[in-house]
């Protein structure tokens, strides 16, 4: 285990400053996520415009340094992404922080995958594991505008 | 794991009871453990303790580790589609209460019918029993031929236009008989009947796979199954668990408190309120493993050569009358003495180390049915051999003997 | 037994985890287990075991034996009347649920009310919650004041003549409040309204006279209170014992059984359907028997001095912020720190083996009130030392380092 | 241990060939007792005259040798015995039963003691005491008239 690896500095940057922490006006879609187990809440609204791009993507929520970061950066990188390659987006990054070591996806940019590499410290903690995946279920959530809440709980 | 060796897995065996070697023929009742799962229970405390499920430190994410493993390895065992269909519960008992009392609660109006069996053990019967209080539902019987057992057609002449859940036992506590689940569960659901099983003897015993036998909800005691008192396991199809309320109410299977409402967890926490038994449901795991590495159809052969030659050798000895004679009978031998009630039998034999069950095994429904008011049982395990019940019929000779009984 | 070696008596000390000294301050989650305890779980399956009450051969009758001796030694130990207001469960949880359910069959109505308090664990609000769903009763919340307790006065305001029945935690697994219970039962009783104790973080830690208390019904969980997972104790009256209706229905609770109809058994079976936790209750027989040798004054003293100690050390770090101050804090101290969430501040510290919980600590209500998502707690038990509380003041000091946090 | 002081002659005697299982006619006071772990049944009929002396009494019932023995005994020794005297009896009894090792009423002769004592074996068999006391639970509560039904589950 690791603690640097965990909180590396642009995680603690983006837990302690989140971007996009805000709610997106005239969103059309929007979802809610939550851990009952340790009451990290999140909601993430979307925009999508007539071309099914994320014209803008925010979320409102308390967490955890390593939910707030995830969501930040989440919400960053996929601004202005079709809808098909946010969910590609979306399922890499699981399976990265679930399986694999890398991210495989050809939407991302490499200095922006490295930025959610970062992420990939809570794979030696498997309780921090739901902390760092909830906003994204919930995005998908939110995507897919299913109405039921996320809970981080079926990870 | 060589079966004739598998006595000496069991600590028990290796002490004399008051002077004797025991044998032990009370499995039905509970089961002996062995050292694996008696170790494990010792280590865990000893080493890893944690509560599971609510701390994110070291211990308590290991626990909950292993505390889901065993789900999953039960899960396997019994071959459940998925994992959340797995609940602990406290017993077979706790079970077959939270089906009735959240699906009667959902399902259950007044009229509506409940189909049973004369051999229900009464933890089968008195949950039901609490709806037709409550709810002013009726219990219907089905009821058993001359062998002692329960057949498809009885159960299809008694299921009516009101029978809104069938729940029956897969092997009889009292009189062995297996019973055609499958068949009676694919008959129930051309119906639209879900059906609840009592694997409580079964489970030990026999190859279960829920997938194949296709019934709603079956029911476990893990101290039958070579596990640790104080656990037991509801298999449930996921649709029941996600329609069904929760039963009891506690930390762990909520989703949103809040002072007007509260919204539940996800399947199974939904149905497991509270700190649940952390360090039996850890070590029931060596219990699987246990039956594993024999491998249960090693202990089915086992178990069937040694039932076949226990009512061999009582069939032998006059006087003694077996009560039932199933076409296929499960672990259990049960059975009286002309002139000889069963507690005297039992006092008797124990004092040879011959430990047995008399009464009536929580089935006076059975019983009655029967005319008896009691009855001795032995019923074994994998640990038993031949030897026992030469042992078993020696000490039946000796209560003739004091009773005078030819 | 010295107080100050009191830690060797728990095996789980004795090696690291993950390379460091274990500093276990999660003890209101769960306690650790001292060797008496596991060992005689250990002994009691692999040298006497057997299912209880049922059998009459000879392990059955000593393992019968051992069960009805916890249940007096625990009667004695909360001093409670007779042995029969001894009720064995799965856990608190359960014993709420059971109180929950019969009393509120029986007793409540559309309307009536149920007084609890904000610092109620969801194990003593879901099972009220579900009673008003389904009878439409009210739930009333007495409120902490700024210290966060619940006065005496607080709950006479909330006291109406629709209420029915009082449920309230001893001692807060949050602030650490310790409820004037004697006082409110004293007053509620002036008013007919019976009162239930959840006391599930006061067991394991002050002196329990259930005579002098005067309380209705008292909720404890055992593997709080250093014995095994998967057990609980309900103490009630007699007379309610007699009165409420039984809980879960099955084997060991009847009277007579009948196609018709059902008598149920004599307290306390009447309330312990099927097979309990034999080997459980048998081995927290060792616990009571470990505080009895310690002494609970001792261990009161021991804590008390421990908390405060706790208290002064976490109270000079500053940006941690103490929740609550209540004027008699029990074993619990919670706390958060600015700009480091809860998990994160667990996280940390488990890396140095310092193992908290964080999290609402089944206290949704209550985090709510404080605005709180969640807290971070540390909690004590018997076997922990000034020490530890240093530990854990260096560990959250590092942690502020990793987060910059003044 | 000893099966042999536990079955004693008498005892299988009695056990096998129960006296006074029977019902009496016109009795004025019964009662019955129920053991629900083993189900064993025993309803006592009484029939006392005006000067509350036992003019009649029996048992019927279903049980192991050691309760039928009990019974057996019990109605044959109770019989012609005042309403004070059988209170005095059953007490002793009891008390031999569970604590004491010998008898100490003045009511009933030595050979009557002698063979009441042929059911003390049963001390060394703590789960079939219930068995031998049963029929006198019973019989106390058939003389209260007290309506509910023994359990033998509260010894
Ligand atoms: C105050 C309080 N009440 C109730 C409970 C529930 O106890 P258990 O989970 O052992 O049933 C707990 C512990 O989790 C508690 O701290
Ligand atoms: C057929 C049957 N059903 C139910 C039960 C109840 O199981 P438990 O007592 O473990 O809850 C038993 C065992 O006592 C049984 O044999």
């Amino acid at each position: 285990m690791n603690l640097k690896e965990l909180y590396q500095e642009i995680i603690l940057d983006h837990g302690k400053n989140p971007r996009n922490l805000r709610k997106t006006e005239n969103f059309n879609k929007d979802a809610k996520g939550h851990n009952p187990l340790c009451g990290d809440k999140v909601h993430v609204y979307l925009k999508l415009n007539e071309n099914k791009k994320v014209e803008d993507i925010s979320f409102e929520g308390q967490g955890c340094a390593i939910s707030m970061a995830s969501a930040s950066i989440m919400t960053d990188l996929v601004r202005g992404k079709e809808e098909k390659e946010v969910k590609e987006i979306v399922n890499d990054f699981l399976e990265m922080i679930k399986e694999k070591n890398q991210l495989n996806n050809k939407i991302l940019h490499e200095d922006e995958k490295t930025k959610l590499m970062c992420l990939s410290g809570v794979k030696n903690y498997p309780m921090r594991v739901k902390c760092a995946t909830l906003s994204w279920h919930t995005l998908t959530s939110a995507i897919n505008n299913s109405q039921e809440e996320i809970n981080s709980e079926t990870d | 794991m060589n079966i004739q060796n598998i006595k000496k897995e069991f600590p028990i065996f290796k002490n004399k009871v008051q002077n004797n070697d025991l044998v032990y023929l009370d499995s039905a009742n509970s089961s002996q453990k062995p050292l694996v799962v008696v170790d494990r229970i010792y280590d865990f405390y000893t080493k890893e303790f944690s509560n599971v499920g609510r701390s994110v430190h070291y211990l308590a994410v290991a626990a909950t580790n292993l505390y889901e493993n065993t789900r999953i390895s039960v899960q396997k065992y019994i071959n459940a589609k998925e994992k959340e269909e797995i609940v602990f519960t406290k017993g077979a008992t706790e079970a077959i209460n939270l089906v009735a009392s959240s699906f009667g609660q959902k399902y259950l109006k007044e009229g509506d019918e409940v189909l049973i069996s004369e051999l229900e053990h009464h933890s089968n019967y008195v949950p039901w029993h609490y709806l037709r209080k409550s709810k002013g539902i009726k219990i219907e019987f089905a009821e058993i031929n001359k062998n002692g057992e329960i057949s498809l057609e009885e159960v299809e002449k008694k299921i009516t236009s009101k029978t809104k859940i069938i729940a029956l036992t897969h092997l009889s506590n009292v009189t062995g008989a297996i019973l055609p689940i499958k068949q009676i569960t694919e008959f129930a659901h051309s119906k639209g009947i879900p059906v609840l099983v009592d694997g409580c003897q079964s489970a030990p015993h026999m190859k279960l796979d829920m997938q194949e036998l296709g019934c709603d909800f079956y029911a476990i005691s893990c101290h039958k199954m070579y596990g640790p008192t104080g656990l037991g396991i509801l298999y449930a199809k996921k649709k029941w668990l996600e329609e069904l309320p929760p039963y009891q109410g506690g930390g762990g299977m909520i989703g949103e408190v809040k002072k007007s409402g509260i919204t539940y967890g996800d399947l199974p926490n939904k149905y497991e309120a509270g700190t649940m038994a952390t360090a039996q449901v850890i070590a029931f795991n060596e219990s699987i493993k246990f039956i594993n590495e024999i491998g249960i159809k090693n202990i089915e052969n086992h178990e069937e050569e040694l039932i076949r030659y226990g009512e061999e050798v009582l069939r032998k000895n006059n006087s003694v009358k077996l009560i039932g004679s199933p076409k296929k009978r499960g672990a259990v031998l049960s059975f009286t003495i002309d002139g000889i009630h069963p507690h005297d039998i039992a006092t008797i034999l124990d004092e040879d180390g011959v430990a047995i069950r008399a009464g009536h095994h929580c089935c006076q429904i059975l019983h009655d049915k029967l005319d008896l008011t009691a009855s001795a049982r032995a019923s074994i395990g994998v640990y038993n051999t031949k030897d026992d019940f030469d042992k078993l019929n020696s000490s039946i000779n000796k209560c003739k003997k004091i009773f005078n009984s030819k």
